[in-house]
C-alpha cells in the first residue's frame, strides 16, 4: 500500500525540497488532508488528529508563502483547524457549547475514514471484470428483446438532455434577440442626421433623443453611440457640439456643412 | 443420448483417452472453452483459422469444433459451420420464439424526446404552449407518435378562447421513466448540479414544477366523447402533418 | 464434477425425478431450451418476466434458470444474473483471448469513478451527500457522463425538506461490473459494519463543507485524462480491504 500512495504523492507534486506545490492535483481540503494523514502512516483510526491539524495548517502556510492562490475552501479548512487545534489544547470548560475538541477530531477522523474507504471502492470496482474489456455479450445477437408495450426506448437521461439543452438554447435565442436593442453608430448618425434641420439652437443631446428612447435600459447605449456619431458628424461639419464642463450637459445644433435632403435620403435607403 | 454424453461438458476427461490425444485433457478443454467463447462473442461468423490462431498450441481445431457441435445440437442454440467459418444459431426448432417478437424498439426522435419533456414539465399544456416554447411547429406525427407510445394524453380543454385541447403524461410515462410522480423530475438547480445545464444559464430560464398528471387544474374542463369526435381525434386518419 | 454431471446437456431426465416434477420431463426441457435461446440470442439481459412468458404453461422458471447456470458454470460461455435478468458473457478468464478490436469500455475519471463508488454503496444519495463525503463540489461533466453511460440514474426524491432528488445505479452498471446485485459489491457488508455507509457522521458537522453555489471552484479536479495507473487505481495489488 504504502508505495502506491508514495507514488501519489509524487504525481501530485508535492516534492517537500523542492517546495514545488501544485494544488491542482488535489480535490479540496478534504482530499488533501487525507493525503497528510496518509503520510503518518497509521491506521487511519489512529491518526494524531492534533499533529494532522498542524501538518495541514504548515502546509499551507507554506504555499501561501510562495503565494500561490489558494481557493477559499483550503483557508476555510486551515481557520477550522486552529480552531480545533485549540479546542483541542485547552482544558473542557464546564460552560463550553457546543462539541468538545474530542469529538470534532472524531467527525474528522470519520470523514477521513469514509473517503478513504470509498477511494479504496472505486479501486476495486475498476478492477472488476468489465463488460467490454473482460467479459463479453453475444457479439451477432439474434433478437433484441421489445419488453415495453410502448414499442419506443428512451431513458430518463435522454428525456431530460433534450428538455433541458431545448430550454438552452431557446433561452439564448432570447438573449441574442435583446442584443438588437443597441444602438449602432450607423443608428445614431441616421438619427442625429434626421434631427438636425429642427435644431437652429443649441439643444441639449438627452432632450432629442427622449423620442427615440423607448425603454430606460436602452438610454446607455443611445447616448453613447449618438455621442461617438456626434463626434464624426462635428468633424465632417455637419454638426457644433458645446459642453460647459465635465458631465454638464452635452448641448448639439446644426454645423456649416448640413446634411441635405438628398443625402439623408441616400442615408435612410442604405439602411434599408 | 449415448453420442452426446460422450461430449458433455464438465465430464471427466479419461473417457476420451482412447482417442488420439496430443493435448493433456485440461489443456483440450480450455480450447474448447475458448473457441467456444471466440464464436459467441464475434459479430460475424468466426474462421477456423482465426480460432486456431487463438488456441493452446497443439489444439486440434477439427476435433474439437465436432464436439462442440455435437454437445450443442440438442440445445437451445447450435453451432453452425457455413463454410470454413463457425457462428451461433437458435436452434431451427425454436426460430418461434426470437422471432414473434419481431416488433422493434424504436428510438424516439429528438424532436418527440423534445415535446414529451415540455408535456411533462409544462402539463397541462397545449399543442400552440408546446411550440412557443421550442420555437417551432410540431407536426402531429409527433405528438402521434407519443400518444401511441402511451406516453402522452389528452388531459382536458382549456377554458379559453377557442377551449384548446391540453396534454398531460400517463402513468406508463412515469413507468417508462422511472419516476414514481411528476413531481419527482429534476428542477433547474438539480439539473445544473447534475451537469445537464451548464453553469450559465440565462436568468430568464425557468423550470416549471409539472402540476399533477391526475387533478385537471381551474382552468382545465375535462376531455368528453363528443370532444373527441369534434376534434376528429376518433379518426386520426384524416388529419395529416401541417 | 458431480454436481455438473447432474446438469448435463442432453442428460436423460430421468435423472431428475426425485425433484418436485410438474411438467412432463420432455416440456421441462423444452423450457430450458427456450430459455437458453432467448438469453443467447440477445446481448441485452432478458427479464425473467419475459423468458417466463415465453414458456410452457407450468414450468418452473427458477429451477430452469439456476440449472442453466449451473451447466454454463464451467463453460467458456456463462450464464449470468444481473438483478431480475439474465444475459449470457464470455468467461472472465478467457478476456485475454477473447478481445475484440473496438475497446468498449469507458474511461473515467478519477472524480467519476469516486461518484459512481459513492452513488453505488450509498444509494439513494442526493448530490448534497456525495459532495459531503467527498468534500469538493461535483463538477460537470462527472454526474452527467455516469448517467449518460447509463450507470447512474436519477432515483426519486428524498422525503425531506427540500426534497432533494437522490441518484442510483442502474442495471447497466450491475452488468458492466459483473455484479447479480447491489450486495455484491466488494465490501460493502464490512463498510456498513463499520458505519461508513450510514452518513451519519458521529458528532455535528461543523467540519467545513463546499459551498453551495453550482459553479464549479477552481479547485475541482481537472484530472479526466490522467492514467489512472499512475493514481494507484488499476493496480488494486496487496491492497485489499482498509
Amino acid at each position: 500500500m504504502e508505495p502506491l500512495w508514495q507514488e501519489e504523492a509524487a504525481d501530485r507534486g508535492l516534492h517537500e525540497e523542492a517546495l514545488v506545490v501544485d494544488l491542482a492535483g488535489f480535490e479540496g481540503p478534504l482530499d488533501l488532508l487525507l493525503h497528510l494523514a496518509r503520510s503518518q502512516r497509521v491506521d487511519l483510526s489512529r491518526i494524531s488528529v492534533l499533529a494532522l491539524a498542524e501538518q495541514y495548517i504548515a502546509f499551507i502556510e507554506r504555499v501561501r508563502s510562495i503565494r500561490i492562490e489558494l481557493a477559499a475552501d483550503y483557508l476555510v479548512m486551515a481557520a477550522w483547524l486552529a480552531y480545533l487545534k485549540s479546542r483541542l489544547l485547552l482544558p473542557q470548560q464546564a460552560k463550553d457549547e457546543g462539541p468538545s475538541g474530542e469529538e470534532m477530531a472524531s467527525a474528522l477522523a470519520f470523514r477521513l475514514k469514509r473517503l478513504e474507504a470509498m477511494r479504496d471502492a472505486a479501486t476495486r470496482l475498476v478492477n472488476r471484470n468489465r463488460l467490454g474489456r473482460d467479459v463479453f455479450p453475444r457479439g451477432a445477437p439474434e433478437h433484441i428483446v421489445a419488453e415495453k408495450r410502448s414499442g419506443y426506448d428512451a431513458s430518463l437521461y435522454d428525456l431530460l438532455t433534450a428538455y433541458a439543452s431545448l430550454r438552452q438554447r431557446q433561452a439564448i435565442t432570447q438573449v441574442t434577440i435583446e442584443k438588437r436593442h443597441v444602438w449602432s453608430l450607423s443608428d445614431a448618425r441616421l438619427i442625429l442626421a434626421r434631427m438636425i434641420g429642427s435644431l437652429d439652437d443649441w439643444t441639449a443631446l438627452d432632450h432629442f433623443l427622449l423620442r427615440y428612447m423607448t425603454s430606460p435600459k436602452e438610454r446607455a447605449t443611445a447616448i453613447a453611440s449618438s455621442f461617438a456619431a456626434s463626434l464624426e458628424m462635428v468633424r465632417e461639419g455637419r454638426l457644433e457640439i458645446r459642453q460647459e464642463g465635465a458631465f454638464a450637459p452635452i448641448y448639439l445644433r446644426r454645423g456649416p456643412k448640413p446634411i441635405d435632403a438628398a443625402t439623408l435620403a441616400e442615408m435612410e435607403a442604405a439602411r434599408g | 443420448m449415448a453420442e452426446a454424453q460422450k461430449y458433455l461438458p464438465g465430464m471427466p476427461d479419461e473417457e476420451m483417452e482412447h482417442e488420439a490425444v496430443t493435448l493433456d485433457p485440461r489443456l483440450e478443454r480450455e480450447a474448447e472453452r475458448i473457441a467456444e467463447a471466440l464464436v459467441f462473442a464475434s459479430a460475424q461468423p468466426v474462421s477456423e483459422t482465426y480460432i486456431a490462431s487463438r488456441l493452446p498450441r497443439g489444439a486440434d481445431l477439427g476435433r474439437i469444433m465436432s464436439r462442440l457441435k455435437a454437445l450443442y445440437a440438442q440445445r437451445g442454440v447450435n453451432l453452425v459451420q457455413i463454410a470454413d467459418h463457425w457462428a451461433f444459431r437458435t436452434a431451427a426448432d425454436l426460430s418461434f420464439v426470437v422471432q414473434t417478437d419481431e416488433q422493434e424498439v424504436k428510438k424516439l426522435s429528438r424532436a418527440a424526446l423534445e415535446v414529451l419533456a415540455i408535456i411533462a414539465y409544462h402539463q397541462p399544456v397545449t399543442r400552440a404552449e408546446i411550440e412557443d416554447i421550442r420555437g417551432v411547429q410540431t407536426s402531429k406525427g409527433t405528438l402521434d407518435v407519443l400518444m401511441e407510445a402511451g406516453w402522452v394524453r389528452f388531459r382536458g380543454r382549456r377554458r379559453t378562447p377557442g377551449r384548446p385541447v391540453t396534454f398531460g403524461t400517463t402513468r406508463d410515462f412515469l413507468d417508462q421513466f422511472g419516476l414514481e410522480e411528476i413531481r419527482d423530475l429534476p428542477g433547474i438547480e438539480e439539473l445544473k448540479g447534475a451537469g445537464l445545464l451548464s453553469g450559465r444559464v440565462p436568468s430568464n430560464l425557468l423550470i416549471p414544477v409539472p402540476a399533477s398528471e391526475d387533478e385537471l387544474s381551474e382552468n382545465e374542463d375535462p376531455i368528453t366523447q363528443m370532444d373527441l369526435e369534434e376534434l376528429g381525434l376518433l379518426t386520426p386518419k384524416a388529419e395529416e402533418d401541417d
